[in-house]
């Protein structure tokens, strides 16, 4: 479904990419694992569109899509759980998901989109003229999820989901993003430090300086001790 | 490539600037040149643009009506050259040297306004240059014992005397009788010694000051200050500062209701634009000006003064500056000052028949004269003390000179009517 | 006495501050989704006096009936100066944008300056006035008040009820965020821009009904200053925040005045002003997002 | 010893250029007063960018430091001329300069430098604004009047030495102001202080948590720019043009142009203010012989279109092409 090729990008003058190769297929959980500073994000960010492209290519369901900007790929199907969650503070849970219904495509299936929503979160539903800035940690990772959702997307991206939340909460979210590729059939590429997150996935990235180190199944990175030492820390 | 470009264009900019081709020192006088750091752009601009046509004007008659100065027993032609200071104190200084250094200039003009005036004056001092003062109407510049600075814009103090000496006469103390006067002015040091002056004088009258204000310069609203004022119930206001604040204060006394038997503002009520922006709000109005378009000043009045008359008529001079500023727009005070310190200039050189700067400086010091502009001498100082200033009015829509009475072109109407 | 005066002031006060609250609402935008203070703020003020004025004085046109060429030419002018300079500074370093913005308000006065002169310059409508005995209300005072609150709620309807003026309010609160919902970032940068400016030279027009004199290529400078700490009172990135810090600034403005006056050897019009800036600096400290917000 | 000096390589190339200004002053005594203007923009950046370029902060008030330099040495001319102090009134008077804008600078950092960003730009220009209403509302030293005092000068000194105070030794002093400024920008940059700031300026949270004391170098910073700007006030506006109005000296156009000449040049650079100042100064001037009256609509633009195209100035760009060559040590 995403194909990442020879990526290259960064801020100004700092490359961040060193040409990463990358596949995700449909309707798998794809992690990108990695330390700190490793470059995940600046790869999400690039697929999206929010960090300028030096050189490589993205493809969507086979279309070249390099560089369309952010809107159209949201059009096309691809959303961004960003990291640290970036909610509207100031506005509801409600309007909150609204906004993710925003583009045309979207808007057409708001009431379904919203049932679903609530139907994965209750609380959300409970909670829907609350300022989302008030809300815990783990309600605001919902609505962030549940926005993303309402972009009607085919490929939703989500760096970090886990960060900062309570063992439980984090549990909850993986369960969670199972669910929505087992019951939606969503395809997931998910950024993790967690190595949780070894085991909700299909195919698993290992990334380092910006470059992929290593790939494979979830057991094959698991049994490789040089991977585990270097790279996971576990 | 691009940028290295860009640079070297701008050093060329600058050397261009410091070694700016250097006029080649004349030995034989050819023409007369006067130098003028004008205020063209910035907060002054309007009263910059006005001196530098004033002065355009007066060039222009003692070239093609005079047919020159009279210098070594040849007429050579008068020659005018400005730059533009941005209203800026450093630039003055800068520039008005580059006049006298590279640019040869024989006599120098002050820009407009007293603070910019006084930014020129130690580099006039220290080349010994005459520095024609036409628009710093501070009386302090002259207690500074500055040598070469000639005043010919009448000093502040004396702006609303003629008024209330109008007052006075036309309007004797019977009942009812206007003996309370409200002066509101603009913070500043122009303002406040034209404010200090009408207050000295209207003591000395017999008036009472029942209030006494000033706001800061760029005000945009006088509502407080004039509901305090309407407490005070005055029956003569006077005030003002700028351009701005003078309609300002015209348009809300009128919002607020408060009728008196005058309102007379400095600067502001004398421009044209004032009748235009305040309509119907601007009748009875008052201002005292320096020079206004209709005053009587003539050749045949020179003479029963006795007094020298140089210049043009008043009629020429408005033609030769519309000519000047390319538009049908008519001089006001600003310009007639300019022009009437050009002619002073011309007067002095050719009675010395020299540019030598002390002599003239001397020549300027013992000068009378009348021009359209009026009667100009000044004291031991620099200070213009033989101007007199006139009162204008606005009827119908129209400025009318009602004082002094030797120069009235219509009689005052007192008292104004009341805001509609 | 004083009391009476001090109503009135007060009065007035609420309704000049209204006027200024409007003028306010384009920096508090612009400052809310992009980041840029707007320096050149109180040229705009000045090109929006000259609409009304000139379309007053070769057209006839009543002034309210201006606010719409204001809006349209404000927002011609926002899309251009967007485009040419802005949008290549919002990720360079803040002093840049300041310069930009700078630089913008001296073009658009020295432009004004070779179309109009610098000449101050004003129109007489010639409404009728609202006599309450402790103070005079002329009715284009009035009819500017209203306008002002007319646009602050359409600003608010449009903010809170559509979906494009919620989109531009989720990239006030998270650009990042609004990115992922397929919201064109860049668009919304540039149509905020040019609306803050549409906002501002209204605001121009229905200033020029309270004030329709002095008009003059450098009148916005002072303008920019109250804009300053009127945003700021209604916290700096939020537009109708500013509105009541418009309201609040007239009425502190106008009421300290007779105070201040009460104390001999002071001028008190100066005194408010200093006051006012002394207001500015305590809010920062205390409340930097503004009065009304309650975090 | 060698290594020490080499540290401080990079002040020739300034010590270069004021020289070499000083020197076509001195030697074309009628160019002195544009010079004198050039350095007045070179000191006014050089002074404004130890604070600016070196810590990110935009202080958009600056100009209060020059307007109470200014005020510093006019009280001292206007107050203390009959007491028979003679050049010395202008030593006290550079003292006041100093002593105020220190004052000033400790109250606004006190309250402003917990401010950052926009907050910051705009509570200085608060603070400017504020001072400047609070002199002509409570009628401090006459108030809006202000005070014009080159007759107490000239009572004080005598008139020839009044006139080249005003005409020669301001602009002398003018030109010190700039070099100190320059040499505590280096000393600044090679220590302490300078190390602080450029983290501070790459990221104040990170700097705060690593355990550097942000506080304190950034008020040594905003104190010692201060103090220049009050005595390049002191000699530039007070002792050369002997008058002083209070709308004239805490105008905030002066801000503005420190800005364009920091920019120009290259903020946080060392040279970058020269640069900025010459190529500011010179085409300003030139603009005014050649087309008066238009110079801001040319100018105006020539700005946002420098800004757009070389945001980091011609300094910057410099040290850029420069990289790895022999001039690398003196251009900073």
């Amino acid at each position: 479904m995403l194909k990442v090729e020879k990526l290259e990008s960064g801020y100004g003058p700092m490359q961040i990419l060193w040409g990463p190769d990358l596949e995700v297929k449909p309707g798998t959980i794809t992690s990108l694992l990695g330390p700190n500073g490793a470059g995940k994000s600046t790869l999400l960010k690039t697929v999206l569109g929010s960090v300028p492209v030096m050189g490589g290519s993205v493809l969507f369901e086979g279309r070249d899509v390099t560089s369309l900007p952010t809107h159209k790929k949201v059009d096309l199907g691809i959303t961004l759980v960003p990291e640290g969650k970036h909610l509207f503070k100031e506005m509801t849970v409600y309007e909150n998901l609204i906004m993710g219904a925003y583009r045309k495509e979207a808007r057409v299936h708001r009431d379904e989109s919203l049932e679903l929503i609530y139907s994965l979160f209750p609380i959300l539903f409970e909670r829907k003229d609350q300022k989302s800035g008030t809300m815990s940690g783990g309600q605001q990772q919902m609505v962030t999820i549940g926005r993303a959702l309402m972009t009607k997307p085919k490929l939703i991206m989500m760096d970090e989901p886990s960060q900062g939340l309570a063992p439980k909460i984090v549990m909850e979210i993986f369960e969670t993003i199972e669910k929505l590729k087992k019951e939606i059939g969503l395809t997931i590429l998910l950024v993790e430090q967690n190595a949780a997150a070894l085991d909700a996935a299909d195919y698993v990235y290992i990334m380092h300086e910006g470059v992929i180190k290593a790939e494979g199944n979830p057991e094959e990175i698991k049994n490789s001790d040089e991977v585990r030492e270097a790279y996971l820390g576990i | 490539m691009k940028n290295n470009n860009v640079i070297i264009l701008l050093m060329v900019f600058l050397m261009m600037a410091i070694f700016n081709a250097q006029s080649v020192f004349a030995a034989k006088l050819e023409k007369v040149i006067i130098g003028h750091p004008a205020a063209l752009s910035g907060k002054y601009a309007k009263a910059g643009e006005q001196a530098v046509a004033g002065i355009q004007a007066a060039v222009d008659w003692v070239n093609s009506v005079h047919g020159g100065i009279a210098v070594d027993g040849k007429k050579v032609p008068l020659d005018y050259k400005y730059y533009d200071c941005e209203s800026r104190k450093e630039s003055v200084t800068s520039l008005l040297e580059r006049l006298i250094t590279s640019d040869k200039v024989h006599f120098t003009f002050a820009p407009y306004s007293s603070g910019l005036t006084l930014a020129g004056a130690p580099i006039a001092e220290k080349y010994g240059m005459v520095y024609m003062d036409h628009g710093g109407a501070s009386d302090k510049i002259f207690r500074q014992g500055f040598e070469y600075v000639v005043q010919t814009i009448g000093p502040g103090s004396r702006y609303h005397a003629g008024t209330l000496e109008m007052i006075k006469k036309i309007d004797p103390t019977t009942n009812p009788h206007p003996k309370k006067i409200a002066l509101a002015y603009e913070d500043s040091e122009f303002a406040r010694s034209v404010m200090d002056g009408a207050e000295e004088k209207a003591k000395e009258l017999g008036f009472d000051i029942v209030f006494k204000r000033t706001y800061p310069k760029g005000v945009t609203d006088l509502t407080p200050l004039l509901s305090d004022l309407k407490a005070a119930a005055p029956d003569v206001v006077i005030g003002g500062g700028h351009f701005q604040d003078g309609q300002l204060l015209n348009k809300q006394m009128a919002d607020l209701g408060i009728n008196t038997r005058l309102l007379s503002l400095i600067a502001a009520a004398t421009l044209p634009a004032f009748g235009e922006a305040l309509g119907e709000f601007a009748e009875g109005v008052m201002g005292p000006s320096h020079w206004e378009y209709g005053v009587t000043f003539s050749k045949e009045g020179a003479a029963k003064e006795g007094l020298t008359w140089i210049g043009p008529s008043q009629d020429e001079y408005v033609k030769l500056f519309k000519k000047a500023v390319g538009s049908d727009t008519l001089p006001d005070y600003h310009a007639a000052e300019a022009s009437a310190a050009v002619l002073a200039l011309v007067l002095a050189v050719e009675k010395v028949n020299s540019v030598d700067p002390d002599v003239v400086r001397d020549a300027l010091g013992e000068l009378k004269f009348m021009s359209f502009y009026g009667n100009w001498d000044i004291d031991k100082t620099g200070k213009q003390v033989g101007h007199a200033m006139v009162d204008v009015q606005w009827q119908k829509g129209e400025r009318k000179i009602v004082w002094p009475e030797s120069a009235k072109t219509a009689d005052v109407v007192y008292p104004k009517p009341d805001f509609k | 006495m004083i009391f009476e005066q001090l109503s009135g002031n007060l009065l007035q006060g609420v309704i000049l501050g209204g006027v200024y609250g409007m003028a306010t609402m384009g920096l508090s935008l612009i400052f809310g989704v992009l980041k840029v203070v707007n320096v050149g703020h109180g040229a705009f003020i000045m090109v929006g006096a000259y609409v009304a004025l000139i379309l007053f004085q070769t057209l006839g046109i009543a002034p309210p009936l201006a606010v719409p060429v204001a809006l349209i030419l404000g927002m011609a002018l926002g899309m251009l100066f967007y485009y040419t300079a802005i949008k290549k500074l919002l990720k360079g370093p803040e002093l840049a944008s300041l310069l930009a913005t700078f630089s913008i308000g001296v073009i658009l006065e020295e432009v004004c300056k070779q179309l109009f002169t610098s000449e101050a310059r004003g129109y007489h409508w010639g409404l009728d006035k609202l006599d309450l005995g402790f103070t005079v209300l002329p009715y284009s005072k009035l009819i500017a008040f209203g306008g002002s609150i007319l646009v602050g709620l359409l600003l608010y309807l449009w903010f809170h009820k559509t979906r494009a003026g919620m989109a531009m309010r989720s990239v006030v609160e998270d650009d990042e965020g609004a990115g992922v919902c397929g919201i064109n970032v860049d668009w919304e940068y540039a149509l905020s821009f040019s609306i803050g400016i549409g906002l501002t030279v209204v605001s121009g027009v229905l200033l020029t009904m309270f004030i329709p004199v002095g008009i003059n290529p450098y009148m916005g400078g002072s303008y920019t200053l109250k804009a300053f700490v009127i945003a700021v009172l209604g916290g700096l990135a939020s537009p109708y925040g500013a509105f009541f810090g418009g309201l609040v600034f007239g009425l502190i403005e106008n009421g300290s005045y007779t105070l201040f006056a009460q104390i001999p050897g002071l001028e008190p019009f100066a005194m408010t002003r200093f006051f006012s800036f002394v207001m500015l600096l305590v809010i920062l400290l205390i409340r930097p997002t503004g009065l009304l917000r309650t975090k | 010893m060698m290594r020490h000096l080499q540290k401080y390589s990079p002040i020739l190339p300034v010590l270069l250029a004021y020289g070499v200004l000083l020197g076509i002053g001195l030697a074309y005594p009628g160019k002195w007063q544009l010079i004198a203007q050039l350095a007045f923009y070179c000191a006014l950046g050089q002074a404004f960018n130890l604070f600016m370029g070196m810590t990110g902060y935009v202080d958009f008030g600056y100009v209060a430091f020059l307007g109470v330099g200014t005020y510093g040495m006019a009280v001292s001319i206007y107050f203390l001329y009959d007491k028979g102090l003679g050049i010395g009134l202008i030593f006290i008077g550079l003292a006041l300069a100093a002593v105020f804008s220190t004052g000033l600078s400790l109250a606004v950092g006190a309250v402003a430098l917990r401010l950052r960003g926009a907050y910051f730009a705009i509570a200085t220009i608060g603070v400017n604004e504020g001072f400047r209403y609070f002199v002509e509302g409570a009628r401090i030293w006459n108030g809006a009047d202000g005070m014009i005092f080159s007759r107490h000068l000239r009572k004080a000194v005598g008139r020839e030495t009044a006139m080249t105070l005003s005409t020669q030794w301001a602009d002398i002093l003018v030109f010190g102001v700039a070099v100190l400024a320059a040499i505590l920008t280096l000393v600044y940059m090679r220590n302490k202080v300078g190390y602080a700031l450029t983290a501070l300026r790459e990221d104040e949270d990170a700097a705060k948590v690593m355990g550097i004391n942000v506080t304190k170098f950034k008020i040594i910073a905003f104190i010692t720019s201060a103090v220049l700007a009050g005595l390049l006030g002191a000699s530039a506006w007070a002792l050369k043009l002997t008058y002083v109005y209070p709308e004239d000296v805490f105008e905030i156009h002066y801000t503005v142009e420190a800005i364009i000449i920091v920019l120009l040049g290259g903020a946080g650079t060392l040279l970058g203010p020269i640069v900025g100042a010459l190529i500011y100064g010179a085409s300003k001037y030139f603009l005014a012989i050649v087309l008066p009256g238009f110079q801001l609509l040319i100018f105006a633009p020539i700005i946002i279109v420098i800004i757009v195209l070389f945001p980091e100035g011609t300094v910057g760009i410099l040290k850029k092409k420069i990289r790895g060559t022999a001039l690398e040590k003196f251009i900073i």
